[in-house]
C-alpha cells in the first residue's frame, strides 16, 4: 500500500517536471534556453517516473532495465542537446538577451 | 477486449484523438521539417496504440522501423533536397474545386468504411485459436513469431525479397552515395562508440527473445540498422565496407537463407518450409539470425541512399 | 521419366528459381546476363513441366509448411494459372533475349536482378491461393516495375516512375484494406475457403469494392490510366514490353479470380455494368489518344489503355451464356505477345533513328525489314484481323455481345478495331515513305530484331491454337473455360 | 464499443486523412507522408478488428506491412531526390505528357 502511494507521488512529481519542461520548450525565447528547459526537466522527470515504476517491479532485472532506460535517455538527451546547440552556434542563431 | 471503462477508456479516447490530430497536423503543416517531426511523433503514438491493442511485437517494430528508421530516411531526404526547391504550401495551389471534391470523396469513403467497420459481424472465426493450438508444433513460443516464421513463413520469404528489392531499386537510379563532408563531431563519435556495443547487444537480445516473447528478426534487424545509421551520422567511413562483395553477401543472406531453407525442407519433408518439429526452433533461429543481419544491413544501406563507392583516399 | 516430370514440384521451382537467380545476379553482376537468360529458359521449361503435370493429374495444390488453410498458405494452380504462367514465360524469353543486347554492361547489372525478382513475383502471383500473400506479390511486382522504369534515367522516365509508384502503392493499400475486412468477416484469407464462406454482406461488398478499386488502378482501367502512358512510354524498351504485356495483367488476373470465386457467387452483378462502361470508355479514349500521339512509344502505350478496356468488356457479358471469359483471356494472351513485340520494335526504331517521332520515320522498312515486319504482324493481332490471336479473342467477345443483344458493346468493339487499324497503319505509312530530314542510322543488333519478330509471330500463331489452349486453360474448370468452342 | 473498435475507427479516419492529403498535395514528400499515414490507418483496422483478444495472424501481417512500407518509402524518397535533381522541382509535372 505504501509503495503504491509512493509510486503515485513519484510519478506525479515526474509528470510535473515534464509539464514544466514542455512549457519551457514552448515559452522560452531562444534555442539555448529551450534546450536548458527540456533536458534538465526531462531527465529529472523521467528519473522520478522510473523511480516510481521501479517500486512496482517484481524483480531486480526489471529495476535494472528501467535504470538502463533512464541512463540511455539521459545520454541521448545530453548528446543531442550538445549537437543542437553546437549547430545553432555554428549557424550564428541569436542568443537571447534580456 | 471488454467494453471501455474508466481511466484506460479515457486514455484510449485521448490516444485515438491524438493520432488523428497529429496525422492531420503533419499532413497540413506548411513547413516540411515540422511535418516530418510531427510524423515521427505520430509513429511513436502509433507504437503506444499497438501496446494498448495487445500487440507489443508491432509496437516494437513500429517504434524502430515506422517511427525511427522511416523518420531518419525522411529527414535525410529533406536535408538532401536542394534549398531552392519550393516546399509547396500544403496544397493551397490545388484548385479549390478539386480540394472540395477530394474532401467529399474521401470523407464519403471514410464514413462508409466507418459504418462497415462498426457493424462488422464475423461470419466465421479466424484461425487465431489454431495458432495457439499449433504453437507447440511450430518450434517457438511467441505466436507472432510462429506466424511470421512458420505458419505464414512464405509471406516473410517474399517480404525479405521486397526489402532487398527496395535497395536494388534505389541503386538502379545510378546515384553514388555522397561523400561525407562534415568532420566527425567528437560528441557524436563518442556517443556512437558508447552505443554501438549496446545496440548490438540489444539486437542479439531481441533476436533471441523473439522465440518466446515480443521481439524477433525484424525488431532486431531494425536496431542493427539504427546502429548503422548512427555510425554513418557520426562520419564513420563505412562506404568502403559497404561497397564490398561481402556486403552484398550480407544483404542477400536473409532472403537467400529463406530460399535455401525452402529448398531443403522441400527435399527432406516434401513440403515448402515444413520444419521437422524437433528441429523447428533451431532452424527458425538460424533463419531469423540471417534475416536480422540482412535487415540491418539493408536498412543502413537504404539510409546511405546511393551506391556505396570504395573510398578514393582510403 | 514421365513419372518424374509429373512428380516434380514445378510450381515451387517457378517461384524460387528466378528469386534465387535474381539474388545471384546481384551478388555477381559480371555473370548476370548469362545467368539471367539461362534461368528464364529454365522458367519456360518449368512452365512446360507444370503444364504436363496439370494435364495428367489435374489441378495442383500444395500446403506450404504442411499447415493447410486457414492457418497456412496454399499454392494452387489450375488452367488459368497455367495460361498466365505460360504467357509470362514466353514474353520473358523474348524480352530477355532482347535485353541481353539492349543494355550496356553497367545497366545490365542493375536490370537482371530486378527483372528476375519481377518474374518470380509474377509467377508467385499466378500460383498462390491466398489474398494476403497476393498483396505481398503485388508490392514486389509494383516496386520492381517502378525500379525498372526508372532505369532509363531520363527526367521523363523518373517522373513516370514516381507517378507509377504512387499509383501502385495506393492500389496495394486499398487492396490491403479489403483483405483486412475479408479476414475479419470470414475468418480466412484463403481464396478457396473464402469461396465457400461468402455471403452477401455489406462488409463483403466493401472489401471487394476496395480490392477492385485498388486492382483497376493497378490495371490502369480508364479513368485510372493516368499513370500508364508516362511510365510505359518512357521506360527502356524491354521494360515497357514487360509492363504492358505482363505487369498490368497480373492485377487483372486477381480481379478475375476474385470476380469468379467471390463476387459472382455472392450474387454481385452491378459492377459488371460499371466495368462495361469504363471498358468502353477506355477502348475509345485510348484508341483516339493513340491516334493523336506524335511519339511512337506513347502511341503504343495508349494502345495498351485501349486494349485493357477490351478485357473489361467481358464482365457485363460473362454472367450469361457465351464465350466472354474465353474471349477476354485470348485477348489478354495475344495482347501480351503483340504488345511486347510492338514495344521491342519501337525500341529498335528508336535505337536506329535516335528518335521516335512517328512523322520522321525515314523509310525504315528498307533498313530494318524484320523490325517493321514484327510491328506489322503485332499490329494485325492488335487490330484483330484473322488469323491472329487477337482475332479469335475479339471474335469470341463480339459474338457473345451480339448473341446477348448488347449492341452498344459490339459497336465499341468494332470501333476500337477500326481505330486500331488507323493508328497502326499511320506508323506503317511513315515507315514506307522518306522523311523530310534524313538521318544517319545506327546499327541495331540482329538479336533485338529477332526477339521482336518471334513475339509478333507468336501473336499470329496463337490464332491457330485456340482449341488446345482452351483445353489447357479449362483444367480446374475456372469460369467454365473448358466448354467447347462455337 | 471496445477499445479495439475505437482504434479501428481511428484507423478509418487516418485512411481518410491520408487519401485526402495524397490527392491535394503536390509536393512529393507530402505525398509520401500521406501514403504512410494511410498505411498506418489500414494497419490499425487490420489489428483493431480482432474483436476477442489478440490474434497473432493480423499482427504478423502488420509487421510484414510495416517492412513493406519502409521499403516503399525508401524507394520513393530516392526517386524523389533523383527527380528533383534533374527537374529542379519536387513535384510531378501537372499533365503527364508535359514530361516529354
Amino acid at each position: 500500500m505504501l509503495t503504491d502511494v509512493l509510486t503515485v507521488v513519484l510519478s506525479l512529481a515526474g509528470c510535473a517536471f515534464f509539464l514544466a519542461g514542455t512549457l519551457g520548450l514552448l515559452r522560452f525565447p531562444d534555442v539555448f534556453t529551450r534546450l536548458h528547459a527540456l533536458t534538465k526537466a526531462d531527465n529529472l522527470g523521467l528519473g522520478l517516473v522510473v523511480a516510481g515504476l521501479a517500486l512496482q517491479a517484481d524483480s531486480w532485472a526489471i529495476v535494472g532495465k528501467l535504470l538502463l532506460i533512464w541512463l540511455l535517455v539521459m545520454l541521448a538527451g545530453a548528446s543531442v542537446a550538445n549537437l543542437v546547440s553546437r549547430r545553432a552556434l555554428d549557424k550564428g542563431l541569436p542568443v537571447w538577451k534580456r | 477486449m471488454e467494453t471501455m471503462t474508466g481511466l484506460t477508456g479515457l486514455f484510449d479516447v485521448f490516444l485515438s484523438a491524438g493520432l488523428l490530430w497529429l496525422a492531420w497536423q503533419a499532413l497540413a503543416s506548411t513547413d516540411l521539417f515540422r511535418a516530418i517531426v510531427l510524423f515521427i511523433s505520430f509513429g511513436l503514438l502509433m507504437a503506444l496504440a499497438w501496446a494498448r491493442l495487445g500487440a507489443p511485437d508491432i509496437a516494437l517494430a513500429e517504434a524502430a522501423i515506422g517511427a525511427g528508421l522511416t523518420g531518419a530516411l525522411l529527414l535525410s531526404a529533406l536535408a538532401r533536397l536542394p534549398r531552392d526547391v519550393p516546399a509547396g504550401d500544403a496544397g493551397c495551389r490545388t484548385a479549390f474545386v478539386v480540394r472540395v471534391l477530394a474532401w467529399l470523396a474521401t470523407m464519403g469513403l471514410a464514413s462508409t468504411l466507418a459504418w462497415v467497420v462498426f457493424h462488422l459481424q464475423p461470419v466465421a472465426p479466424g484461425p487465431g485459436n489454431a495458432v495457439i493450438e499449433q504453437l507447440e508444433a511450430s518450434g517457438v513460443g511467441n505466436p507472432v513469431t510462429a506466424v511470421l516464421l512458420n505458419f505464414r513463413g512464405y509471406d516473410t520469404l517474399l517480404e525479405m525479397a521486397v526489402l532487398l528489392l527496395a535497395l536494388l531499386g534505389v541503386w538502379s537510379l545510378g546515384v553514388e552515395a555522397e561523400q561525407q563532408v562534415t568532420g566527425a563531431d567528437p560528441v557524436l563519435d563518442g556517443l556512437a562508440r558508447l552505443l554501438l556495443p549496446l545496440l548490438i547487444l540489444v539486437a542479439a537480445y531481441l533476436l533471441w527473445v523473439g522465440a518466446h516473447a515480443p521481439g524477433g528478426a525484424f525488431q532486431a534487424g531494425s536496431v542493427l540498422g539504427a546502429a548503422g545509421v548512427l555510425l554513418l551520422l557520426a562520419g564513420w567511413r563505412l562506404r568502403a565496407a559497404m561497397s564490398s562483395a561481402w556486403m552484398r553477401a550480407v544483404l542477400v543472406a536473409g532472403p537467400a537463407a529463406f530460399v535455401a531453407m525452402a529448398v531443403t525442407t522441400l527435399l527432406i519433408e516434401g513440403r515448402l518450409l515444413e520444419f521437422p518439429q524437433a528441429q523447428a526452433g533451431m532452424l527458425i533461429f538460424v533463419l531469423e539470425a540471417c534475416a536480422t543481419l540482412s535487415i540491418g544491413a539493408t536498412l543502413a544501406a537504404l539510409y546511405l541512399g546511393g551506391i556505396p563507392q570504395a573510398e578514393d583516399d582510403a | 521419366m514421365d513419372g518424374l516430370v509429373t512428380q516434380l514440384p514445378w510450381a515451387i521451382i517457378l517461384i524460387l528459381l528466378p528469386l534465387a537467380a535474381g539474388m545471384a545476379c546481384f551478388v555477381a553482376p559480371r555473370i548476370a546476363g548469362a545467368l539471367g537468360l539461362l534461368s528464364v529458359v529454365a522458367v519456360l521449361l518449368a512452365t512446360l513441366g507444370l503444364g504436363l503435370q496439370l494435364a495428367s493429374a489435374g489441378v495442383y495444390r500444395h500446403s506450404i509448411g504442411g499447415w493447410g488453410a486457414p492457418l497456412g498458405i496454399e499454392l494452387y494452380a489450375d488452367g488459368l494459372s497455367l495460361l498466365m504462367l505460360g504467357i509470362t514465360a514466353l514474353v520473358g524469353i523474348g524480352v530477355s533475349l532482347y535485353a541481353g543486347a539492349y543494355f550496356t554492361r553497367e545497366q545490365a547489372g542493375r536490370f537482371w536482378p530486378v527483372w528476375l525478382f519481377l518474374l518470380a513475383a509474377l509467377n508467385g502471383l499466378f500460383l498462390v491461393d491466398d489474398v494476403f500473400n497476393l498483396y505481398v506479390c503485388l508490392e514486389l511486382i509494383g516496386l520492381s516495375a517502378v525500379s525498372l522504369t526508372a532505369l532509363a534515367g531520363t527526367t521523363a522516365a523518373l517522373a513516370g516512375a514516381m507517378r507509377y509508384l504512387l499509383a501502385t502503392l495506393l492500389g496495394s493499400l486499398l487492396y490491403l484494406l479489403g483483405v483486412a475486412l475479408l479476414y475479419h468477416t470470414f475468418g480466412t484469407v484463403d481464396i478457396s475457403l473464402l469461396a465457400g464462406r461468402v455471403t452477401p454482406l455489406p462488409a463483403l461488398w466493401a472489401a471487394l469494392g476496395l480490392m477492385g478499386a485498388g486492382l483497376i488502378l493497378k490495371t490502369a482501367l480508364f479513368p485510372f490510366h493516368f499513370w500508364l502512358p508516362a511510365a510505359h512510354g518512357s521506360a527502356p524498351a524491354p521494360v515497357s514490353a514487360v509492363l504492358s504485356a505482363l505487369v498490368v495483367k497480373g492485377s487483372f488476373y486477381i480481379l478475375l479470380r476474385l470476380w469468379i470465386e467471390l463476387y459472382a457467387p455472392a450474387g454481385g452483378q452491378s459492377a459488371g455494368l460499371l466495368f462495361g462502361v469504363l471498358g468502353s470508355a477506355a477502348v475509345l479514349w485510348g484508341s483516339i489518344q493513340a491516334l493523336r500521339q506524335a511519339r511512337l512509344k506513347l502511341m503504343v502505350a495508349y494502345s495498351t489503355v485501349a486494349q485493357i478496356g477490351y478485357l473489361f468488356l467481358a464482365f457485363p457479358l460473362g454472367g450469361a451464356a457465351g464465350y466472354a471469359w474465353q474471349g477476354a483471356l485470348y485477348l489478354l494472351v495475344s495482347h501480351a505477345l503483340a504488345k511486347s513485340a510492338m514495344f521491342l520494335a519501337a525500341g529498335n526504331l528508336l535505337r536506329f533513328g535516335g528518335h521516335e517521332r512517328i512523322a520522321h520515320l525515314d523509310r525504315v522498312v528498307q533498313r530494318l525489314p524484320l523490325t517493321v515486319g514484327a510491328f506489322a504482324m503485332a499490329g494485325v493481332s492488335i487490330m484483330g484481323l484473322p488469323p491472329s490471336g487477337g482475332f479469335i479473342g475479339k471474335w469470341l467477345l463480339l459474338q457473345t455481345a451480339l448473341s446477348q443483344g448488347q449492341w452498344m458493346l459490339a459497336l465499341v468493339m468494332v470501333l476500337g478495331s477500326v481505330l486500331a487499324a488507323a493508328y497502326v497503319f499511320r506508323v506503317l505509312g511513315h515507315a514506307f515513305t522518306a522523311a523530310a530530314v534524313p538521318h544517319d542510322p545506327i546499327a541495331v543488333p540482329l538479336r533485338m530484331e529477332w526477339a521482336a519478330v518471334l513475339l509478333a509471330a507468336g501473336s499470329i500463331v496463337l490464332g491457330l491454337l485456340a482449341v488446345p489452349l482452351f483445353t489447357l486453360a479449362g483444367i480446374g474448370g475456372f469460369a467454365g473455360m473448358g466448354a467447347s468452342l462455337p | 464499443m471496445t477499445a479495439a473498435d475505437l482504434y479501428a475507427l481511428a484507423g478509418v479516419g487516418l485512411v481518410g486523412l491520408g487519401l485526402y492529403a495524397l490527392i491535394v498535395h503536390a509536393h512529393l514528400l507530402r505525398k509520401i507522408l500521406a501514403i504512410n499515414v494511410t498505411g498506418s490507418g489500414i494497419f490499425l483496422v487490420l489489428v483493431g478488428l480482432s474483436g476477442t483478444g489478440p490474434d497473432a495472424i493480423p499482427q504478423a501481417m502488420v509487421i510484414t506491412g510495416i517492412v513493406v512500407a519502409v521499403s516503399a518509402t525508401a524507394l520513393a524518397l530516392a526517386l524523389m531526390l533523383r527527380l528533383t535533381a534533374l527537374s529542379g522541382q519536387a513535384e510531378l509535372p501537372q499533365d503527364p505528357d508535359d514530361a516529354h
